[in-house]
């Protein structure tokens, strides 16, 4: 889950990083309480918001409308602008970039920081990497003192003992909230020591069993601000990924390799596919049930291509939820399923006990889908 | 023997009573897989498939010798788990649970290597040595002993790419999945280095996918190290840039990460290109020359 | 330092670990809040209190006088009581130890635990040693729940939830306070869930720089106790260790291994020393000076042997302590420095300069003591 | 080469620039021993000895090849130090600061062997093969190179130790202190065992104190795995019991942790037992044969 960035300066404040002052703004006629000059941030999810003209300067009452009418009709990569945070100016000596994150893989946490921060800090990990300060962290043991010392030396920051409670509050939120990614871009050095003046933060849904308290909190508010996406609204609880295309070939997989590589071969056979839907590896007839309800209430579905190739997945179970489905709803185009694993036997069975043919080469499968899409079916379409 | 396990590997199966462990432990079994114990926590005493369980991995150690363990433990209690592994002093560990939280992996993957404990996974589908030994989900008709090593990191992509040459009558040493990420025990770098140094193999099957640097990290190692055939295919050329497909590592990141990068980078390193499951088949038998 | 039951009891229940209700009496004729029937309890820091008749059941208001006169008149090995704690009579199930304590030689802390806990816990672990269940914990990551779920089925308690957050909190205490030990014996299983009816707590010296102010505070507390000694008042702000002995030659050593060897071969030339006093390996002059103050102003002794052998230490820096000694108080008694090792011809050269012969063999510095404080002084005694 | 350190082991000094970190420096140098970088927040860029400074011990790890490093920190800032070395990859560790607090050293040691550095300390003089090299405090004059390996707790005790046998003639293959404790990095036990695989040590003398068990230990160890003869002195004899002298670990704890049983243990281990450092010399040259 990443959060907006007022959330994320909420929960930098929480963990004792100083934010400006701010007021959330949820439409052009809402106004701040805080006194002019502003800066007025669009509150997107999105990064490249400051080159997309995001961010404005506010020096008094009179521009405030016009400046907000103007964020509010934004669209920044596409995303709609839901809020606009106002905030106080600070009077900035220098900008500083630092971020934690986790490198897959090294498995490590990662301390990533700059004394070039701002807007153009990926042309400076491109042109001067050398002004890029990268520091794994061994999880066993957080971030040590002479890491600190390290890291304050090379972005030259004078004040140790204050960036070393910075990096240490830090890393504790990215710790405890089980973040995968905290960004300060740009960290500004003031006169009144260390400011976070942007934050990014991503969560990480894998840990929802734990964090379920805080993240519908933050999901919920999310849903709260203007133009949500209702679709967006709960955590998944099931491994089901589903991606629409543009095509006509519904896709479901129990496996994401399966599900690119049968992506690749259905553009191979001149098909394209409607989606791409993935169940994961260790699934269910529940998750078989949900992920055909997926796909098939997508009316540019014209024909089913079902991958299956069974580990620690059950063909017998995948042929329940198939089946399961064909009862409940009934199937209006050609559905093709390739089904061969652990428990084939008994999943084939039932499967031909409903009526539904079963591929063993998934070629021929994928050959059978984009025919059937085209109309020409040797799927069943009962 | 083949890397990491062989016939007399003796293989400790954690979670062997849940619905998953129990079905996979007497595959494995009926495998040939040595398993000596189980543990689930509160089922004790009990057997699985003829196997004595205990309530704790130390209970396990202490009654056996045991070399590898396999674990089923759902992944909110993967992290505990794993380190009940680790401190009984296990080697070689596999888990296959997905979805355990990034800290919690990151926490697991550093204890074992302080412990020098090898992890394939998480969310791995496991390894199988046909004809010696299987950890993992591998379904046992798709594989025939050979001398061609495969790894993937996908679960199911493995099975695919070992049905294909099995059927195509090509052996195979070892097939690995490493798991969907984003974080890694065993890399696929480090598993074509378990390969370049295997006796038992003598051609390198990787099968990466777009997305993360992976691949791009074996090609250097390849280009420098090793000295066998490798084929190559990288799964995700016809899907859409900027989506993400399935599990975090498939986003693809700036110019590394997509199936064009990841071409080049193993092209330039020497492997040879499959686009396709049928062109490794065919691959295969050009570098053996059986096509002569 | 080692903690008083109630000092402990009440930092237990800070952590959350569950005590019972107690009133501190301070003298016989103190009047305890709390209703009968009490438990009165010595407050002594040795242990054995149990055996030694220093716990007393009062099951009215007519008996605590003459019980408190008598707890209050007790020693328990050589220690008088300074106080006595009146704690309400718990209904106890069963009674358990738990222990969490530094292994040297393994360097780990360890949980050891048994269902046998209460005043014979040691002949449990001689006689049933299969009832002493030792969980070593490794300091990166601390206990994990497994091995409190091991735990919980070796002790055969039930709430393994209860007994996981115990010892959670029993080890963030033992972190947290930089303790060598926390004991709890007995551990009680009551109705209303495990309760600590002893503590024993002993905290690291070593880490008193960074727990200051919580260690001013605890020794503060005991000093403020009735018949508090004096020379226990601070702690310790060098590394001498100084043990008074019965003999009549003064020892001082840069060591404790070569000051025990020294003590040996006092005894083997038919000494005795008066005392033990080891300065560490790194020292300076005015830890010697001061050890010489130290040791020098017991009467008994007769002579003084310095056995100097430098590593760390510096010959030249000793000698510099014991010449200033020498100028400030003068030597009346027969003073042998065995000066070998750092810095040892500057050291030999400034002892030379004040007329203190030096020694290089320790044999015969051994020898010159025992002799001189027999009268029979080869040393200087000017 | 010698136990643990050699004519050719590159050697960092940590806390090169204070009082007795310098004087050392300059001596162990003067002895020898090939001190390659040294390190002092603060003062990169100074020299000590002719020895660059650096502010961080990855900047001089990145200058030069380091086999070994001695610290002279303070107890206060041991921990952080110590895990710079650690993490920097050095794998031979000496640490000299005594008082440190017991917890930050048991989390030095656990994290020093999750990383394969090996600690001798803390509260250690250090380690010297006479002739090669030295790494703390042992004064050189006090030895010369032979083939008795020398293990005591204490450092002045060992320097006592090497003086007689120098002084006898009786040269040293090795001799180290491993500090006064409670907690230890190597332990007497671990030095008799690399002292047994060591072809230069014929010889091997044990110096033991009074106070918990360590001499047990090795008394456990010798009498299992050594095949060399052990020469075994436990001094404390005439030290009144239950009286805490000195270090921690010189506690009389119940029966073990006397000299008593302490001397009992290492003699039915087939160690010769001297009471004396004379008897130490006597029982060398009696092994010898010197004296037929």
């Amino acid at each position: 889950m990443k959060l907006f960035e007022f959330q994320a300066k909420r929960i930098f404040a929480q963990y004792g990083l100083p934010v400006p002052e701010s007021d959330l703004l949820l439409s052009s006629q809402d106004l701040p309480e805080l006194p002019f000059p502003l800066i007025l941030k669009a509150q997107v999810l999105t990064g490249g918001r400051g080159k997309a003209g995001g961010i404005k300067i506010c020096s008094d009452k009179k521009e405030l409308g016009s400046l907000l009418t103007e964020l509010f009709n934004m669209r920044i990569k596409g995303e709609p602008v839901r809020a606009v945070l106002a905030e106080e100016k600070a009077k900035i000596n220098q900008e500083f970039y630092l971020s934690i994150t986790l490198q897959g893989s090294k498995a490590r946490p990662l301390i990533i920081a700059s004394p070039a921060g701002g807007m153009d800090i990926e042309q400076v990990a491109a042109k001067t990497p050398e002004k890029i300060i990268k520091i794994p962290i061994d999880p066993l043991i957080g971030p040590q003192d002479y890491q600190i010392r390290y890291l304050a030396k090379r972005m030259g920051y004078q004040n140790k003992t204050e960036l070393k409670n910075f990096v240490a509050n830090l890393y504790q939120a990215f710790c405890e909230l089980d973040a995968t990614l905290l960004e300060i871009n740009p960290l500004a050095s003031t006169d009144k020591g260390l400011v976070a003046l942007d934050g990014k933060v991503t969560l990480d849904d894998k840990a929802n069993f734990r964090q379920e308290a805080l993240f519908k909190e933050l999901l919920a508010e999310q849903q709260d601000l203007p133009g949500a996406d209702p679709a967006s609204a709960h955590m998944s609880e099931d491994t089901i990924t589903y991606v629409p295309l543009t095509g006509t070939v519904g896709l479901i997989s129990d496996g994401a390799g399966t599900g690119m590589l049968t992506l690749d071969l259905i553009k191979d056979a001149g098909g394209e596919a409607a989606n791409f839907c993935e169940m994961g590896g260790l699934t269910s007839p529940e998750i078989m049930y949900k992920a055909m309800e997926t796909v098939l209430s997508d009316p540019n579905v014209k024909s089913l291509l079902v991958v299956l190739i069974g580990g620690f997945n059950r063909m017998d179970e995948m042929a329940e939820g198939i089946v399961k489905y064909k009862k409940v709803h009934g199937l209006n185009i050609p559905v093709i399923v390739r089904m061969c694993g652990t428990m084939e036997e008994e999943g084939k069975e039932l499967m031909a006990q409903a009526g539904i043919p079963t591929y063993d080469d998934l070629l021929e499968a994928v050959g059978a889908a984009v025919k059937g899409a085209e109309g020409e079916a040797d799927g069943n379409s009962n | 023997m083949a890397i990491l396990i062989d016939k007399n590997t003796k293989v400790l199966v954690q979670g062997i009573t849940g619905r998953s462990g129990a079905l996979q432990t007497k595959v494995m079994k009926d495998y040939g897989t040595k398993i000596v114990a189980g543990v689930t926590p509160g089922k004790g005493g009990n057997t699985v498939e003829g196997i004595s369980v205990y309530d704790f991995v130390t209970e396990a150690v202490a009654e056996h010798s045991i070399d590898a363990a396999i674990s089923f433990v759902p992944p909110r209690f993967s992290k505990d788990a794993c380190f009940e592994i680790i401190q009984a002093g296990i080697k070689f560990l596999v888990i296959t649970a997905e979805g355990i939280p990034d800290h919690d992996v990151i926490h697991i993957l550093a204890y074992a290597q302080a412990n020098g404990c090898t992890v394939l996974g998480p969310g791995t589908a496991g390894v199988i040595s046909p004809g010696k030994c299987k950890l993992g989900a591998h379904p046992p008709r798709m594989y025939t002993q050979g001398s061609v090593g495969l790894v993937s990191k996908s679960g199911a992509l493995s099975y695919e790419i070992g049905k294909m040459l099995t059927e195509a009558g090509i052996g195979q040493s070892t097939v690995l999945a490493i798991g969907g990420g984003p974080i890694w025990g065993l890399t696929q770098k480090e598993v074509i280095e378990l390969f370049e140094q295997d006796p038992e193999t003598d051609i390198i099957v990787l099968v990466g996918e777009i997305g993360g640097t992976m691949e791009e990290e074996a090609a250097e190692f390849i280009a420098e190290h090793v000295t066998k055939p490798v084929v190559a295919m990288i799964v995700g050329r016809a899907a859409p840039k900027g989506k993400s497909l399935g599990h975090a590592g498939a986003i693809i990141q700036g110019n590394r990460g997509t199936a064009q990068a990841k071409i080049e980078a193993l092209s330039q390193a020497g492997a040879h290109i499959a686009r396709t499951p049928q062109e490794i088949v065919e691959l295969i038998k050009h570098i053996r020359g059986d096509n002569k």
